[in-house]
């Protein structure tokens, strides 16, 4: 205590003494894993509101769970999307794909090829669902875990390996950590590895593009921990004063590192809630159904190109996985979180759903995974061509003083010729 | 290039530059707290918003992360967005946005997307504003990679300064420094206030023309020593030697710290062999720490005396106390005596 | 527009072009005054919870209004706190003061003896009010605009006023813009001139007294405009994630400086409804109606002190004049707007009720405006004796480079010296 | 004080620090992201929980400015925070807090309220951490008056500047070198890593004692030229002049920026006539300016050659060219050459 700290007031029957309470999570290693405080509503029950309708008139919806796909995998209710199963079956492939994907370069940066990495496992849906939901042209503001989103829009895969390996033909000319791809072709933006910055750009774009007239809407993502961000705070504003053409998507995965969602007030209401907060329409969905968050995304990106204005979303989804390849979290969770986790994996229920439907079979699925994996392993050689990180191939040393600005002003051309200046003399 | 000129405070020339740039790329965009129909706090865009629209021209949320990000994103997309920081004080909740996001945009996307922002922002001392209206934070901008950071001490400076500001493709913070947007303070505050009619940088080309980023003027030529200053200081340099009297200064107006004119700055002290640099801002670690970094590193064997500093002093801006504090003609006059006495 | 920037997408019947809202009050200068869209219920109308009601069974208190007198100045309904006359007296009186107060040192700064003054005109009860509902030892975290706080805790006007004109008898020194006060003794946090800031701290605070067992609980105030920063939503977020002890105050005098509600999300939802995003119980009540204040602020302070958690109050009221002695209003907004303002004046409606419970007269009232006249007028001529701001007696010149630390560092003593020895070099 | 030594890392010096202060002052409390249940992404505060409670080690939400908020309002209170900042690349959303709150809150209310907070926060290279995990901003800290920056460079002083740090009733910056947590780094980052096993700064005492804020030490004498140096870059200098050989050099490992032990630092420069700065920030205004521009107002005249700087590039920092920008051995012997030859 500091010299000028007073004594605690001394409690009394009618003031009793204060508690200061901290969150605790169900379960830590060691106790059972329980899922209790997530209630599941039944596939099917959560109306489907007009896309116009006011945010006064629609909230509940941040309190209930909109669902698609029930236990045997019917896909039922109002917010069924009525996918062709040509469609379904692209959905499930880039969820596999995004998948397959992770676990190759997973397996890469434990080998040395590479610094970091971070997994979707459990999540694709939220991503890859969204990416067909939205328009190509649509703009899109991920943050490290929306990979699927690349994915799903076609990108090449050589082409992100390059950027996590930092190898001379990575774009991003090795600058960037592992993940943090930029791919405007795609409409995705530039990664930061400063958490929710890009939620209020993303709304900025969207501000931008209503006041030009275009047609393009902007969707944004940050995990459930980000939202304490003040970043989170001002884009909800700026979305609610100027009714932007954004969908702010919140991607509850249950953890944040090693903090799970009670630290970010995920005890107190649910984080679809917090758009109440501004009067924007706010959706929560299960985020391990693909047709659900499909649905949802397409009503939100419908208002946002009717004028409506914004939409946030919650999708309920769980990190299968550790935060990313730095961490541990046998260290901090339950182990049998995975699986008492209460909804499933997005890629068996959409297999399922297909199959209910007879538009799929066990043996097209083997073969899709051989043939996804092949890919991926043929991208990772042609990737690997190109060098690993601290293996070879990479950008030129000086290339690091280039694109700070548009032009290179004196100091940054000095300091360039210091260092070719220095090795010379070192004779490197 | 417009030729008629026009008497204007530096306040006219900066509502000035905004309206020609509105008036010549309608991507440009200007957002703020009380920016749109009341024209700002010190009214820099007045009419803006009438002649424009709410659309190019609007009030925003009191959140200056809100208005950076936002502004980043707006930029993204392809406009200019000209964001205004009601106060210099006040934009440290949008550092992260600036230095972490607008000021790496290009570099971490390889170029893919850029940041093509001009923040502006009222700073510095001298109006009784105390701890939250007074400060200089430049320093800070100058040490983040990939920020410009401008500052007029004229209204023909800040008009041409501001018009390159917004046509540059990289974020620019511009400072404007509040003391003087109506007229030149030259740091007596008991004296009368002045206007800028009569003075001849307020002589302001009604149209277009811009002044490069990173071209210093030397505003007096002088032999005995060289005085590096920008902003209100500028005045009260001027100020200083008038009436120190018998010391012949070089005075170089930077107007532009990132990137910073290295070469008049040289030559002048390889001229003059002294060198004093005023700011207002905080002494430790404020930008004139690097440029006493950079004039001994280059121009070492031709000093004949410490580089020396008059600054604000290590303390927050303390309100009544404020004549104390800002570096006046008195403190620069004592600083000059002891540079060419060394 | 930037090089690289593309042409928008040409709109299609399917994708309409897209709009950018800009929100605009009701009326500008020259132009009706308008409030239709603050809807007024009925005093009385509103339920009041149990104190330890859960945030979810409480959703609706963010959408209707907290009123205690009605029309005939009657205290009515669940939320009547039943205040003795003689503490309604006395609250009459605070507020009294607070005004006279405040037309003094407006008038003040106009005669030039300091910078800057802000008055609370129309705003008292908030203040005021709130004052009286805590206890003497909370701590409070206002904005610039509650001085009524110190006020209702009988403060030394002298002492304000020394601050006002930072005089020799200025505790602060002189350090800091007039009406930033600091009085530790009375509970009164040191106030920011960076808005919101408080919030958070007030939380800390909060959070500390709860750790400690203490019973002490923390409010804070701060603007509807102010609610944008994300300092507000950092605390609100801990406020619910370690359910803090205190009441977090917004004071919705429907402007900031020369914005409208509209540019903080006051068009899409209430403030208090911020509240709901995070699960906290939130309160809206009518700002002018110094019972329902005080009413809610003791239910909130119970609630905290019973450690069932935050609570944010949205108080409705009018900034019935300029946003401080810099500002014009006649230029942004409306001149009819405070006579069309719908919640009256919190003076009025308490003198109102006081004279309906035959407990005040119209004699008594002037009786109280001249001695409260007097009292300040008196208190005014002793702080000048103590000099007023650029007019003789102050702090020293080189008490500035005092209590930056609590032990003065080297580079502080020599940049002391450095000043004394320029103006002893140049003969001041 | 508790004389028995033990071998510790740097991270464990820093959890001993903690764990000794907790248990004499129970106002001492913890908070910041993942420091709760899981002791810390890089462990500093592993054990801690266990051992004090929740109530006094707490994982918090992911808002920088809240954590700060919060801890300036415990400290108001009369506590004694310690919030840790996850990365000092995260600590820009905090700044406001920092520079506007608790570093003003003495001086503002005249010595009413104070934020007695240490802001601990891994910082610096290294690690192939990229842009976002890398990052030196001490410069901007040692420009905002009112806060202490310190930087330890070995467990032991890690241990005792940390206590120190906390006993102090000034808000602290305490920036931790993370690239040293587990090992001395000697800037070849393609060699075998080492343990502060055998280190003769890695015995440290398990009791309470503390090294006071505002002195450098002087880790090498020499007489040829001064190298001013913290952090990380205590290492890599010592490794650069073994590796010369031919240069007797005096390095000083100032520990404290602010305060900063001015006295050491013109002693050395006096006695050698030589500077040389290295630091891992980005040059320009990085504190490397402020060190040149007080060696050159104090030791003109001493001074046999510029004062020269290494440091980061400025850049944003790259990932993959990290070994190319880090103020490596390679960087800094040429450096010295080039001092010694002027
Ligand atoms: C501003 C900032 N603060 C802290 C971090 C460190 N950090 C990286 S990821 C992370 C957890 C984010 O959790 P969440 O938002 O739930 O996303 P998830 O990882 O679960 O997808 C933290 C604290 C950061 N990158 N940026
Ligand atoms: C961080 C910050 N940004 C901007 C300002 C400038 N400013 C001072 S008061 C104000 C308006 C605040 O409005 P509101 O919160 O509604 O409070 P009110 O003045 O109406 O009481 C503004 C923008 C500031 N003081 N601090
Ligand atoms: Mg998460
Ligand atoms: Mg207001």
């Amino acid at each position: 205590m500091t010299p000028e700290s007073p004594r605690p007031n001394q409690a009394t029957p009618n003031q009793p003494a204060l508690q200061l309470y901290v969150p605790e999570p169900p379960a830590r290693p060691g106790e059972e894993a329980d899922f209790i405080h997530i209630d599941v509503p039944p596939a099917g029950i959560v109306p489907r509101p007009d896309i116009a309708s006011a945010p006064a008139d629609m909230r509940e919806f941040p309190f209930t769970m909109i669902r698609v796909l029930d236990e045997a995998g019917a896909a039922v209710g109002e917010w069924n999307p009525d996918l062709t199963p040509d469609l379904l079956r692209t959905m499930l492939r880039s969820m596999a794909l995004t998948r397959a994907f992770d676990e190759r370069m997973f397996r890469a940066q434990r080998q040395g090829k590479t610094s970091f990495y971070v997994k979707c496992r459990g999540e694709e849906a939220v991503a890859v669902a969204a990416a067909y939901a939205l328009d190509d042209k649509d703009m899109l503001f991920p943050s490290y875990r929306q990979q699927g989103l690349l994915i799903a829009r076609d990108w090449s895969l050589v082409d992100m390996m390059n950027q996590i390996y930092s190898n001379r033909e990575d774009r991003l000319k090795g600058r960037q950590l592992p993940v943090m791809y930029s791919v405007k072709e795609a409409g995705f933006f530039s990664i930061s590895g400063n958490l929710t910055t890009q939620y209020p750009q993303a709304v900025g774009w969207a501000m931008a593009s209503a006041a030009r007239g275009d047609t393009r809407i902007a969707a944004a993502w940050c995990g459930e921990g980000s939202t304490a961000e003040g970043d989170f705070h001002s884009a909800c504003t700026f979305a609610s004063v100027y009714r932007a053409p954004v969908v702010l998507n919140v991607v509850n995965n249950q953890w944040a590192i090693s903090s799970f969602s009670g630290f970010a007030g995920g005890e107190n209401t649910t984080f679809a809630a917090r758009g109440l907060g501004y009067g924007i329409a706010s959706l929560r969905v299960d985020g391990n159904d693909p047709l659900a968050v499909y649905a949802a995304t397409k009503w939100a990106a419908e208002r946002a190109r009717g004028n409506h204005g914004a939409t946030l979303i919650e999708h309920v989804t769980y990190r299968a996985e550790g935060h990313s390849t730095s961490d541990d979290p046998t260290v901090y969770r339950s182990a049998g979180e995975p699986n008492a986790w209460p909804l499933g994996d997005p890629i068996n229920r959409l297999q399922q759903h297909l199959t209910a439907i007879g538009e799929w079979d066990q043996a097209r699925h083997a073969a899709m995974d051989t043939e996804l994996a092949e890919q991926v392993r043929a991208a990772q050689k042609l990737a690997e061509k190109n060098g690993t990180l601290g293996h070879g191939l990479h950008h030129s040393m000086d290339s690091m003083f280039e694109g700070v600005f548009e032009d290179m002003p004196w100091h940054l051309a000095e300091q360039r010729q210091e260092m070719l200046d220095e090795w010379r003399a070192a004779g490197l | 290039m417009d030729d008629t000129n026009q008497s204007m405070s530096m306040i006219q020339a900066i509502n000035s530059a905004l309206d020609v740039m509105m008036e010549r790329d309608d991507g440009v965009t200007i957002m703020g707290e009380d920016v749109g129909f009341f024209g700002g706090v010190f009214r820099a865009t007045a009419g803006l918003q009438a002649k424009y629209g709410t659309h190019r021209v609007f009030d925003t949320p009191i959140t200056e992360c809100g208005i950076i990000g936002v502004a980043i994103g707006m930029g993204a997309y392809g406009l200019r967005p000209v964001p205004e920081i009601q106060f210099a004080d006040y934009i440290y909740p949008a550092l992260d946005q600036l230095v972490s996001e607008a000021a790496r945009l290009r570099y971490r996307s390889a170029g893919e997307f850029t940041a093509p922002i001009t923040v502006r922002s009222p700073f510095g001392g001298g109006i009784f504003g105390g701890q939250t209206h007074s400060q200089s934070p430049e320093g800070i901008f100058t040490h983040c990679s990939g920020l410009k950071t401008i500052i007029p001490s004229t209204p023909y400076d800040a008009k041409g300064l501001l018009i390159a500001a917004i046509e540059d493709n990289d974020p620019v913070i511009f400072f404007e420094p509040k003391r003087i947007y109506n007229g030149p303070f030259h740091g007596h505050y008991d004296r009368p206030a002045v206007s800028w009619a009569g003075h001849a940088a307020a002589q302001v080309p009604t149209g277009y023309y811009r002044i490069e980023l990173g071209k210093a003027n030397v505003v007096r030529e002088g032999s005995d020593v060289t005085i590096l200053c920008y902003g209100t200081m500028v005045h009260v340099v001027l100020e200083a030697i008038a009436e120190a009297g018998d010391v012949d200064a070089e005075v170089v107006d930077l107007r532009s710290l990132i990137p910073l004119d290295i070469d008049t700055i040289t030559a002048s002290v390889n001229k003059t062999g002294r060198c004093l640099i005023v700011h207002e801002a905080t002494r430790t670690s404020g930008f004139g720490a690097e440029l006493s970094a950079l004039v001994q590193e280059r121009c070492f064997h031709a000093l004949e005396a410490p580089i020396a500093r008059v600054t604000g002093f290590d303390t927050p801006y303390p309100h009544s106390l404020e004549w104390a504090y800002f570096p006046g003609p008195v403190r620069i006059r004592e600083a000059l005596k002891k540079v060419m006495k060394d």
